[in-house]
Parts: C-alpha cells; sequence; structure tokens
C-alpha cells in the first residue's frame, strides 16, 4: 500500500459517495449541484486513468454544459418536482440485489483478465504515421473509425431535430425558449464581453492542438456552445430562431463538409473516408474546423431547447 | 518533490470533501453554489498539481477547461437565482 | 539552485494548501453568504495563486509556466466577477428578507 | 489490488448505483441523474480496460478511448432529449414523477 494508493482509495469513496448523494439528495437542486461536481471528480479520475483526451470531454460536458441543462430545468420545475411514490420495501430489496448482482458481475468479468490483455494500441501506433496525425486518439476518431465520428454527428442532430419536435406546433420555427438574465447588470454584461474572446480562442486552441496532443473539435465546439450561450443569456445577441437559414446552415456545413470528404476518398483514395496520403492532414483539419463549427452550433441550440415563441422577447 | 505535491493534490482533496458538507448544508442555494465554485477551484489546484508531478502539460488544458465552463455554470445558477425573484412564478407562457 | 527553487515550491504550495483549508473552514464556520463569499475569494486567489507560483519553477520551460499563470489569471478574472454578482444577489437577498 | 483494479470496482459500483436509481427513484430528474451515473461507470469500465491495453509506449489503448468519447456525446444528446421530454410532460400535466408500481392513484393524473 503506497501512500498514491491510498489516496487513490479515498478518491473513489469520495466519487462513490457522491454518486449516492445525486441519488438521495432531498432537493433537486443540491442533486444537480452534487452531479457537477461527481462530473469534474470524474474527470479527474479519467487523468488518473491515463486519458486525457476524455478528461477534456468529460470536463467540458459533465460539469459545464450538462450542468446548464439541468439547472434549467430545476428552475422550471422549482417547488413542484413532487416526491412521487417511492416502491415499497419487497420492490427495493428485489432492485437492490438485482443492482448488486449487476455490480459483482460486471466487476469480476472485468478483472478476470486473460493472460495478454487485448490492445489495439500496437495496431493504432503501427499505423499512426499515415493518419499524418500525432495523437493517437484523434487518429482513431478521424482516421481509424471516421466512420464512427460521422454517425456520432448525425447523432446530435437526430437529437436536435428531436429537441425541436417537442415544440408545440404554433411556434415550429421560433426562437428556442433558453432562460434569460431578466435584467443583466453591467457586471454580468462585462462578464459576457470578456469571457468569449477568452473561450474562442481556448475553443480554436483545443481544436488545433487535437491533431497533435489530447484535444479536439468536440471539445472545442463544447467551448465555443458555451461562450455562445454565455453572450445569449446576457441578451448580447438574441436567441436566433430555428428556421433562420444561416442557423441550418451552420448546423449542417460540419457533417456535410465530412461527408464530402468522404466521398472525394472513394474517387482518390478507393474507399468510403479514406484520404489521400498526401492531403490527409489538410483535409482532416478541415473537416475539423467545419465540425468544431457545426458542433458548437448544435450543442448551444440543443441546450436552448424547443422553440416556444415566434417572435423574439 | 513528487511525494510532497502528490501530498498537497491530497490535501486539496480533502478539502474539496470537507466542502460537500457546506453544498449539503446550504442553508441557501447561494452558499450550496459558492460551496461548488470552491470545489471548482480545488478540482483546478489538483489537476495542476497533478500536471506538474505527471509531466504531462496537456493536463494544465484539463484545468483551464474546467475553470472556464465553472464560470459558465455559475453563470447558468446566477440567472436561475435573479430571473426567480424578479419575476414571480408565471407559467401562463408556456403551452 | 535547485534546492532553493524545491524549497520555494514546497513552502508556497504549503502555504496555498493552507489557504485552501482557510477556505473551507471559513464556507463552514462563517455566519452569512457575504462572509463565506469572502472565504471562497480568498482560495481564488491566494490558495490557487500561491500553488500555481510554488508550481511554476517546476514548470517545464517557459511555455509551460505561461501556460500556468494564464490559467490562475483567468481563475482571478472570472472569480472576481462571479463574486460580484453572487454578492449583488446576495444583498438582494438579504434586502428582501 | 491496484489502482485499475480500484478504479474497475469503482466502474462497477457505479453502475449499481445507476440502475439502482433508474429503477427506484419516482422522479424524472432523478432518474435521468441516475441514468448519466449509470453511463459514466460503463465509461469508466471502458477506461479500465483502455488503461490494462497499455502498449506499444502508450499509457491507454486509444480505441476504447474514442469510443467512449463518442458515447459521451452521445449519452449528453440523449440527456438533452430526456430533459426536454420532462419539461414537455410538466408543462402538459404539472407532473414531474412517474409512479412507481400501480400506486393507490388519489386522482392526481387528471388532465392528462
Amino acid at each position: 500500500m503506497t501512500p498514491p494508493f491510498i489516496l487513490e482509495i479515498a478518491f473513489v469513496i469520495l466519487i462513490l459517495a457522491i454518486a449516492v448523494g445525486t441519488l438521495v439528495a432531498r432537493a433537486a437542486f443540491t442533486a444537480v449541484l452534487l452531479f457537477m461536481i461527481y462530473g469534474l471528480l470524474i474527470a479527474i479520475a479519467w487523468i488518473r486513468l491515463s486519458a486525457v483526451d476524455v478528461a477534456l470531454t468529460e470536463a467540458a460536458i459533465g460539469g459545464g454544459l450538462t450542468g446548464m441543462l439541468l439547472l434549467g430545468a430545476v428552475a422550471r420545475l422549482r417547488e413542484s418536482e413532487g416526491s412521487g411514490e417511492e416502491p415499497g420495501l419487497p420492490t427495493l430489496l428485489a432492485a437492490g440485489t438485482f443492482c448488486v448482482l449487476v455490480s459483482a458481475a460486471l466487476g469480476t468479468l472485468v478483472l478476470s483478465r486473460p493472460e495478454v490483455a487485448p490492445s489495439l494500441a500496437p495496431a493504432v501506433m503501427d499505423n499512426l504515421a499515415q493518419s499524418a496525425l500525432g495523437n493517437p486518439v484523434a487518429a482513431v476518431l478521424f482516421v481509424f473509425r471516421a466512420f464512427d465520428t460521422l454517425l456520432e454527428k448525425v447523432v446530435l442532430l437526430l437529437a436536435l431535430i428531436g429537441v425541436w419536435s417537442l415544440a408545440p406546433d404554433r411556434v415550429w420555427g421560433g426562437v428556442p425558449g433558453l432562460r434569460l438574465y431578466a435584467e443583466p447588470s453591467s457586471i454580468l454584461v462585462f462578464l459576457a464581453q470578456l469571457l468569449p474572446p477568452i473561450g474562442i480562442m481556448i475553443g480554436i486552441y483545443m481544436f488545433w492542438t487535437g491533431a497533435s496532443y489530447p484535444g479536439g473539435a468536440f471539445q472545442g465546439g463544447t467551448v465555443l456552445a458555451a461562450m455562445w450561450l454565455l453572450v445569449m443569456i446576457a441578451r448580447l445577441q438574441p436567441v436566433p430562431a430555428i428556421s433562420l437559414r444561416c442557423v441550418r446552415l451552420l448546423l449542417v456545413v460540419g457533417p456535410v463538409i465530412f461527408v464530402a470528404i468522404g466521398l472525394l476518398g472513394f474517387v482518390f483514395a478507393g474507399a468510403f473516408l479514406a484520404y489521400p496520403p498526401d492531403y490527409a492532414k489538410p483535409l482532416i483539419v478541415i473537416a475539423e474546423a467545419t465540425l468544431t463549427l457545426s458542433i458548437g452550433v448544435t450543442l448551444g441550440l440543443l441546450v436552448a431547447g424547443p422553440p416556444d415563441r415566434m417572435q423574439q422577447p | 518533490m513528487a511525494n510532497f505535491l502528490f501530498g498537497a493534490a491530497g490535501f486539496v482533496l480533502a478539502m474539496v470533501a470537507l466542502g460537500l458538507f457546506c453544498v449539503l448544508r446550504g442553508p441557501s442555494d447561494t452558499d450550496r453554489m459558492l460551496s461548488a465554485q470552491l470545489i471548482g477551484s480545488g478540482g483546478v489546484a489538483v489537476l495542476l498539481l497533478v500536471a506538474t508531478v505527471t509531466e504531462n502539460a496537456s493536463i494544465v488544458d484539463v484545468a483551464l477547461m474546467l475553470a472556464l465552463l465553472a464560470v459558465f455554470a455559475a453563470v447558468a445558477f446566477l440567472r436561475d437565482a435573479s430571473s426567480a425573484q424578479i419575476k414571480p412564478p408565471n407559467v401562463a407562457d408556456r403551452a | 539552485m535547485t534546492l532553493t527553487l524545491n524549497i520555494f515550491t514546497i513552502v508556497a504550495v504549503s502555504a496555498g494548501s493552507f489557504f485552501f483549508m482557510a477556505g473551507t473552514i471559513g464556507l463552514l464556520r462563517f455566519p452569512d453568504t457575504m462572509t463565506r463569499l469572502h472565504a471562497l475569494t480568498k482560495v481564488d486567489n491566494l490558495g490557487l495563486g500561491l500553488i500555481v507560483f510554488g508550481l511554476l519553477p517546476q514548470a517545464e520551460g517557459l511555455l509551460g509556466a505561461l501556460k500556468l499563470l494564464c490559467v490562475w489569471i483567468f481563475v482571478q478574472l472570472s472569480g472576481a466577477i462571479v463574486s460580484q454578482l453572487v454578492a449583488q444577489l446576495a444583498r438582494r437577498d438579504g434586502e428582501q428578507r | 489490488m491496484n489502482s485499475i483494479a480500484l478504479f474497475a470496482y469503482c466502474g462497477a459500483a457505479m453502475v449499481g448505483l445507476g440502475l439502482f436509481g433508474l429503477i427506484t427513484k419516482p422522479q424524472v430528474l432523478r432518474k435521468i441523474l441516475a441514468f448519466n451515473v449509470l453511463g459514466t461507470g460503463v465509461f469508466l469500465l471502458f477506461g479500465v480496460i483502455a488503461r490494462r491495453g497499455a502498449a506499444a509506449g502508450l499509457h491507454s489503448d486509444p480505441v476504447p478511448q474514442a469510443l467512449v468519447i463518442t458515447g459521451i456525446v452521445v449519452a449528453f444528446s440523449a440527456t438533452t432529449m430526456a430533459v426536454v421530454l420532462l419539461l414537455r410532460l410538466y408543462a402538459e400535466t404539472g407532473e414531474a414523477t412517474i409512479d412507481s408500481d400501480d400506486p393507490p392513484s388519489t386522482g392526481t393524473d387528471g388532465g392528462r
């Protein structure tokens, strides 16, 4: 038992305690706050697992965007979440037993490891030079499993269509019902003017550094989305109506360019999403840059929610 | 040196754990939010310490990300808290 | 030289950790939101600041050190503004009570 | 027992906790939170597998890491969808809970 390991045990217990707190906290607000702290600690856990790319994603999503989304929901449900009907003791016991069994089964399954742990790391490293990228995770996302990444962006767009379709018919195409500051104070306006330039720089840095070091389009896009939402909340920019052509264009430009590059692969490299060897890096950077923009707009609109009025307030 | 920095990270984490009590206790939502901000700063400090120990500069990026989005979450909270009081609960404008 | 720098790191990081402790205790013990806010800002400024200063000699090159400083300056700026906003809210709450 | 095994147990426990919350909590918002706890547990198990696949000079197998990044994005999409559904449910019925198995209904579901 080395001191770092004892620290890790304490850390894991802390994470689990917060997870329990999230589920049992009486007030919805406390539960959401605990969940945001939970996201922060999970990001640190990913660092301990040597997965910095994942830690970045979790820090951006778990603490920031999900937090804002859930806080907005709590504010709308305030005082009226209700306690509902807690299930009876037999149900609780049955559910508890079932969940303990699932946990135990998962734990033993993951730990009963084969002699040689399966790993694709050598395969990735052997082909990394061909991908023209220095970050192996980015190489997996944009070269070796590019189709997954493409579909992931499609999922984001589908989720957005799903969110929009929950709007009442009469406000279809209207303005998303993002909660804004009722009366932005001058300090808030200052913050909303100061932060976005820094944030946009960090977002671009995330996407740019992603080729060689941890980072990437998704992490960059999340920061852009957060900055856009901040500007809208402070009423510095109006929330755009979802029927605007430029909004629609920004939403699809990334995926469309990615698909176009993929189709070009048929002509120049012989397969869908294959890059011609000499142009791999510029093509990937173009795809990532437009995807960063599209992801930013998509995430921002996802958090903004379904339209709830036709006109600007 | 590595052990010392690691110990410092552990100490800050312990303080974060104590801060959790404030989240649970409150009493007002603003107090809870303050504790969450404290825990956010603690997380940034832990990441910076770990980045130095492991000599992995990318971890500083994670700390930066965390700091940026902590501000964002704080603004989201302040929005809800301030509009909850200025505007009386009014659900008529929803379908 | 390394020894001096290491001692500097140890002293500064310890002092920073101390302010984290002070901030947490303040948050636990202080009676109202305003004083708790005061405790929190000490953590943002001095706690994180001293830890960053302590880590500067250990950073990888000038760029790494600059990045550390950037994180601190960023937390400073945003922390100061958010504290103002929280204080506004707390004061209005106090007036309404 | 080493730190990789520790995180494996942590992930497994999180899956169990999340599942329990998902089944037993009547409030929809808590179900969404529980679902996310379950999800992070699964992701952490992937992280453990990735960490164990450290080879070729990498500390962690990049393929499971990439899968987890994709997974986090998809989980976020699902969460937004669920939150919006919850708000719509609330706007329509004034309720934000799903009652467990046939409760003694006290006429609270009027207007549905």
